[in-house]
């Protein structure tokens, strides 16, 4: 098809994957750090960003293993769960070893959200969507930067809400996560709005 | 220095092992897979065009009109010698991944029956498109699927809220299976009126 | 006989090419622990459940270890927690006694 | 033997994995619009978990710390492909019921949490009994919800019409967002619950 029409094609990915199916509040994947670190925001950056990173960098490693090895030797039922999950694994390691180091407060902010990444919704189920839907190779990076996008659009909407909330006066029974809850279901109701944007 | 070589061995290792252990339980576990498919494939068939005929797989590969619509394999359906329909294989895009489904088309275009091969919709909204105890049409007991046995591809929409009823709460589900019989039943149609006038 | 060669080839070969990348990162980025939040972190449950405020029972060793949280900071561990870190935090003052006093 | 009941008690409800430690709230959400879905969702999670839990303890020695988070997961993976392999050739009945749910554990928090935090440095039993524990503390969690949302939803429990005819079922109830709204709910009961409970001790 046309050049013309694999742009627009693009911008349909990255629309529809960063806001329509927004992973975290219409696809609900990715959640455990989502209700976990957004209790402060610069916790939150830095997640949004190591899941950026390792999101991208895996969709590239995993495409290349699926259409290169996986696929021309249909070897993918099997191996493909394994390897996807080594190279997301093996990223969140390097990111780790290098967050200690680099900043070391952030570090400890994220705690155990971050070697949660690792097996986290959000990754595992780009590479599956890439894999699944069988883009090429631009197609997947599109869709991999979209959906971490939507991922921080919605980790620095709640954090930011979840900032307020702490100088309100919420209910003595939705103190804490429960009322993050709350606020995140009704955050998923507005993005319904978005359902079919692009016909 | 020590710690990559023991780095390096370790997942090394861990991955020679696991790749052994794959292959091997996958190399037991693939003729009995096979023989399945094969035989879910045959139900499928006779499922999506009842009556007593035989298959035969086409080698051509045939287009769909639309882009977003892929056609897999599809079937000769021959009764007695002489062709009487077609099945397609149809894939269109769901809520996360394609939805595969068989499609029945006799020579008039008209659904003989729809049968989900594969797809990966939420259990509970989506995925109620192939369940068996989901009725769009409670008195009459029809399920989702039924609504299309019937219908021709050519003459009627095939449009949820149209002449279709939708899942609840599942738009994109309903709106990508009825999509993909319909493009399925224009592609059958076409294939018949060359083949079998 | 190729698919064993295959699978063990990519994940092993995958295995080794992150085991070296690993290395070479853990090297280059070398962090001193603190051993008192370590030893502390072992008293703790590990329930990992974020009760106590921090995310994980690192964070809340490392916490107590910098005496920003108090001893029986972990909710769920309880009493026989608090006793564990206490005695934890007492044999490592009288061990060194100079070390401690710069954290 | 009354260590063991305390671990599966703490899955049950102190550190609930679902309400308190919040890990694994995407097949919560997604599974929990129906009771039968969320039996099977807590059938093939415990499927996957128990055995993770123990293999993971059998071989916590040979994982050096730094790299132990890929290891978990290669080691998990692997085990639920071959799971996946084994009974789509034998179990064809059970495999075709639970196969959308597979892929939603394989990404599931709690195995991995649970492999870092409890079976990377317990011995094998006590593992074995937090898996357990925590099956079962997920699974009340999501059958808790799921009964709620199908009843108000559809009127109907596990597929049996329960309300009659004429109730009119708010459909946002089997919508995801209501999973949202409703584990809110259940976070704040408990919550409250233990604060009082530990004011008292």
């Amino acid at each position: 098809m046309s050049f013309s029409h694999y742009l627009v094609d693009l911008a349909k990915i990255f629309v529809s994957s960063s806001i329509i199916n927004n992973i975290i509040l219409i696809q609900f994947l990715g959640l455990c750090s989502y209700i976990g670190l957004t209790d402060n925001m610069s916790s939150s950056i830095g997640m949004s960003f190591a899941v950026i990173f390792v999101t991208v960098s895996s969709s590239i490693l995993t495409w290349v293993i699926d259409h290169w090895i996986l696929i021309p030797s249909h070897l993918q039922p099997v191996l493909q769960i394994t390897s996807f999950i080594l190279v997301i694994g093996s990223f969140v390691g390097l990111v780790q070893i290098y967050l200690k180091k680099a900043s070391p407060n952030l570090y400890k902010a994220m705690g155990i959200y971050l070697p949660l990444i690792a097996t986290n919704c959000i990754i595992l189920g780009v590479t599956f969507i890439n894999s699944m839907n069988n883009y090429d190779f631009i197609q997947s990076i599109v869709e991999a930067i979209g959906i971490s996008l939507g991922y921080t659009l919605a980790m620095i909407m709640l954090a930011g809400i979840r900032e307020r909330l702490r100088n309100s006066d919420v209910p003595q029974f939705f103190k804490g996560k429960a009322i993050a809850f709350m606020v995140s279901g009704i955050l998923a109701l507005a993005f319904l709005g978005f359902q079919g944007m692009i016909k | 220095m020590k710690s990559l070589v023991k780095f390096t061995i370790t997942l090394g290792a861990l991955g020679v092992i696991v790749g052994l252990l794959l292959v091997m339980v996958y190399r037991i576990t693939l003729p009995v897979i096979n023989s399945q498919d094969l035989k879910a494939l045959n139900e499928g068939l006779a499922g999506v065009f009842p009556g007593d005929n035989t298959f035969e797989k086409l080698n051509e590969t045939l287009k769909s009109s639309d882009q977003t619509i892929t056609i897999g394999d599809c079937y000769e359906v021959k009764n007695g010698g002489n062709i009487v329909g077609l099945v397609v294989t149809v894939s269109s895009p769901g809520s996360q991944a394609p939805i595969k489904m068989l499609v029945g088309v006799k020579k008039d275009g008209t659904i003989s029956g729809v049968k989900i091969l594969s797809m990966s919709e939420t259990p509970g909204l989506g995925a109620n498109a192939d369940n068996p105890t989901y009725f769009v049409n409670r008195d009459k007991k029809i399920t989702f699927l039924d609504q299309f046995t019937g219908k021709n591809a050519l003459k009627d929409p095939l449009v949820p809220k149209q002449d279709i009823i939708a899942l609840t709460g599942a738009t994109i589900t309903s709106n990508a299976v009825s999509k993909g019989v319909k493009i399925a039943g224009e592609v059958g149609y076409n294939y018949l009126k060359g083949v079998a006038p | 006989m190729k698919d064993i060669i295959i699978s063990v080839a990519t994940l092993g070969g995958f295995g080794a090419l992150f085991g070296v990348l690993l290395g070479v990162f853990n090297e280059r980025f070398k962090v001193e622990e603190n051993p008192l939040s370590k030893a502390i972190y072992d008293a703790l449950p590990h329930g990992e459940c974020g009760a106590c405020g921090f995310p994980g029972c690192f964070p809340c060793a490392e916490a107590i270890a910098e005496n920003r949280a108090v001893l029986d900071a972990c909710t769920v561990g309880g009493q026989e927690t608090a006793k564990k870190v206490k005695e934890v935090l007492e044999n490592f003052k009288k061990e060194n006694n100079k070390q401690f006093s710069n954290f | 033997m009354k260590k063991y009941l305390k671990i599966i008690w703490d899955g049950i409800s102190p550190a609930n994995p679902v309400l308190i430690i919040a890990i694994g709230l995407c097949s919560v959400i997604a599974v929990s619009n129906s009771v039968k879905s969320a039996l099977l969702m807590t059938f093939s999670f415990g499927l996957v978990l128990i055995p993770s839990e123990i293999i993971i303890s059998t071989i916590r020695k040979l994982i050096p710390d730094e790299i132990r988070v890929p290891m978990f997961v290669v080691v998990i993976a692997a085990f639920t492909t071959m799971s996946v392999l084994l009974s789509r050739a034998y179990f064809t009945t059970i495999y075709d019921v639970i196969k959308l749910y597979i892929l939603l554990i394989v990404v599931n928090c709690i195995i991995i949490g649970r492999a870092e935090a409890f079976a990377y440095v317990h011995p094998v039993v006590e593992s074995l009994f937090d898996g357990i524990g925590m099956t079962i503390g997920y699974g009340w969690v999501l059958t808790a919800i799921a009964v709620v949302r199908e009843l108000l939803g559809k009127g109907t429990l596990a597929g049996i019409q329960v309300l009659p005819q004429s109730f009119q079922p708010a459909l946002i109830m089997i919508l995801p967002p209501a999973g949202f709204l409703m584990i809110g709910i259940l976070v704040g009961a408990l919550e409250t619950y233990l604060r009082k409970k530990g004011d008292k001790k």
